[in-house]
């Protein structure tokens, strides 16, 4: 199952092979940390619980969220360019729901 | 989370400030100190290697921004395996975990966290070498004043 | 558009005003150095999200924003000259003339005030105004609004007895608590406000300030905040917009 | 936390009864008696000054206490007011500072009269009671050099 969502990924254009390469992303989601409290109607946690990023084969990062991450998750990694190809983004929310963006990086 | 300072100006959002009071309660609290020896698993963590950066005043705790530098070589042999954030007084203390690999190339992170409060920020790094580098820093979560509950 | 012209005429015509407008300062300058530095990095400023949302609204559909307007680029400078009055005397907002475009051009129901759509197309808009002075018209037409958002800026209000320029005036650069008071510009909205969570127009805030001092909160859209968006914006002439502002 | 939302609630269950406004008459720049003949609580005063919900007397002023952070400067510090004012001058400038001064940027805290665009929940009731008029008053007396 994979839906979309909205993503802000910056990445170099461009790196040299061996470059460590800066990664920022930031994901639309409210991260709703979920209510039950005696008289309110009960709202289940929705939050986005995992993000992997996948590149040339291999996972290159992986991040465990908690409520305690703020909402419109901000998230910044590096990674060695290694060769010209996609980085997978992927986001796995409460529920099962999985979200995939694709960015490419050019490897001279 | 975030009673405190969420708590408007007013006395006009009753509902919500209970909602937001309770939100983040987990289920099955498991406690800052807990959380620390789960993740330790008898290791004794070596302090240092770790820079930790994050204001020491936070306007606001919906959004702390938090940037941790591990020194490593970043090896096949060496590297930094796992980063762990822990908030002292959050209701859930484990905050983020980070997974890496020498193909991080550095282990460098960044994020933006919730703080219900004024606390302490823990952070622990697991090497591949066995080894967990501990470091802490302390921010103050300021009370703002014109909070409308949104 | 005859904003620069009249706001210069204003200013000579009233002394008062120009000596007070000198003194006042741009958003930014009140932010903490983090959220200032975050509000300029489009990599780090969550309200990006919703301007990409809202440049990929101005594409969608058969009469699409683009169809008429061309890229959004086209669109520069355009922010800047809002709150304005339209041909029929109604006074228009950003949003307002947006969602006259749907319903006039574009054949479509109103996407309703601080709908996701409405908040993400406002930001894209804005943001080919950023940097860009403000010139809204206050001469002509607009006088009176302007003079009606002058006289709301200028009354004291609610349960706390409160007027805007009393804080936002007299006090501006001290501290309510945490929170440093600003000259109470709108140059930054639509904003992302850490409070929200999330991107939230100018009307959104002024009801919280209403809220603050116990007063009537005004719908969204309401004469009574258009007239102040107007006011405020008079006072923001020749600072630069802002939007999509970061907000605590 | 749950125990903040409660007393929201319990404020708002005693709003009805709390709509009145003691009369009282003002001599120089001061209200000389006790609104109501109450006898006012240093600690309970307290306990108001700090109220975020009611009061809110640290959105602008600062009191002499090391655990209050980030109190606000829009209005004078309040350490020492009880040397510098009577008992009574603090009462008429916590009841209604615009007596005083006109201008004053701060809120009448015991005055239902001649405001604007009061929102519903509020109207028809001071801010705060005689009662805590007079709590507040016997604290900040208390305030000395």
């Amino acid at each position: 199952m994979s839906g979309s969502i909205t993503a802000r990924i910056t990445l170099p254009e461009q790196a040299h092979r061996g470059e460590v390469v800066p990664i920022r992303v930031l994901v639309r989601h409210p991260m709703d940390r979920g209510i039950d409290a005696p008289g309110l109607r009960p709202v289940p946690r929705r939050i986005l619980h995992s993000f992997r990023v996948t590149y040339a084969g291999e996972e290159v990062f992986r991040m465990d969220l908690s409520p305690g991450i703020a909402a419109n998750p901000y998230v910044e990694f590096t990674t060695v360019a290694v060769e010209t190809g996609d980085l997978v983004f992927e986001w796995i929310e409460d529920g099962g729901a999985v979200y995939r963006r694709e960015a490419r990086l050019v490897v001279a | 989370m975030n009673a405190v300072r969420r708590r408007a100006l007013l006395a006009v959002p009753v509902a919500a400030a209970v909602a937001r009071d309770v939100a983040a309660q987990p289920a099955v609290e498991e406690d800052f100190a807990a959380a620390e020896r789960a993740i330790l698993a008898g290791r004794t963590p070596v302090a240092g290697g770790i820079a930790i950066d994050m204001p020491q005043l936070s306007e606001n705790g919906n959004s702390v921004d938090l940037a941790i530098k591990v020194e490593s070589a970043m090896t096949a042999t060496d590297h930094v395996t796992a980063i762990h954030i822990l908030a002292e007084k959050n209701p859930v203390p484990r905050v983020a975990r980070f997974a890496l690999s020498p193909r991080a190339g550095r282990a460098e992170v960044a994020t933006r966290i919730r703080l219900a409060t004024t606390q302490t920020i823990l952070v622990l790094a697991e090497t591949s070498t066995g080894q967990v580098h501990r470091a802490s820093r302390d921010v103050i979560v300021i009370l703002g004043a014109c909070v409308d509950g949104g | 558009m005859i904003g620069r012209p009249a706001a210069a005429l204003l200013a000579c015509a009233a002394l008062g005003t120009l000596a007070a407008a000198s003194e006042i300062r741009p958003s930014r300058d009140f932010l903490s150095p983090e959220l200032r530095a975050q509000q300029d990095d489009p990599s780090r400023h969550p309200g990006w999200l919703w301007v990409e949302e809202g440049e990929a609204l101005w594409r969608r559909g058969e009469a699409s924003c683009q169809s008429c307007h061309g890229d959004i680029a086209g669109m520069a400078g355009v922010a800047a000259r809002y709150p304005a009055v339209a041909a029929d005397g109604v006074l228009l907002n950003l949003e307002g003339r947006i969602e006259r475009c749907r319903t006039q051009h574009q054949a479509q129901r109103a996407f309703g005030y601080e709908s996701e759509p409405l908040l993400s197309l406002t930001a894209a808009v804005a943001l080919r105004s950023r940097g860009m002075p403000v010139s809204v018209a206050v001469d002509g037409p607009a006088a009176p609004f302007v003079e009606a958002g002058r006289r709301f800026y200028e009354t004291r209000q609610g349960q706390l007895n409160l007027a805007c320029t009393q804080c936002h005036d007299e006090n501006a650069g001290r501290r309510l608590r945490g929170d440093v008071i600003s000259n109470g510009l709108g140059t930054g909205y639509p904003a992302y406000r850490l409070e929200w969570n999330a991107l939230g127009s100018l009307h959104r805030r002024l009801r919280a300030c209403s809220l603050g001092v116990r007063a009537t909160q005004f719908d969204f859209g309401s004469p009574e905040y258009l007239a102040l968006e107007l006011y405020l914006a008079s006072r923001a002439n020749g600072l630069p917009i802002e939007a999509p502002g970061l907000r605590r | 936390m749950r125990a903040a939302g409660l007393l929201l609630l319990g404020l708002c269950a005693a709003w009805p009864a709390a709509g009145q406004v003691a009369p009282f008459v003002v001599t120089d720049d001061a209200i000389a008696a006790p609104l109501l003949g109450l006898a006012g609580d240093r600690a309970r005063g307290a306990a108001v000054v700090r109220n975020r919900e009611t009061a809110n007397c640290l959105i602008c002023h600062a009191i002499p206490d090391p655990r209050e952070r980030f109190m606000g400067d829009v209005g004078p510090p309040l350490a020492g007011v009880g040397s510098r004012l009577t008992p009574g001058q603090i009462r008429l400038r916590v009841v209604d500072p615009t007596l005083v001064n006109p201008a004053s940027v701060m809120p009448a805290y015991h005055r239902v009269a001649g405001l604007v665009n009061v929102d519903a929940r509020y109207s028809g009731r001071p801010v705060l009671t005689a009662q805590e008029i007079e709590d507040v008053v016997a604290y900040l007396s208390g305030l000395e050099e």
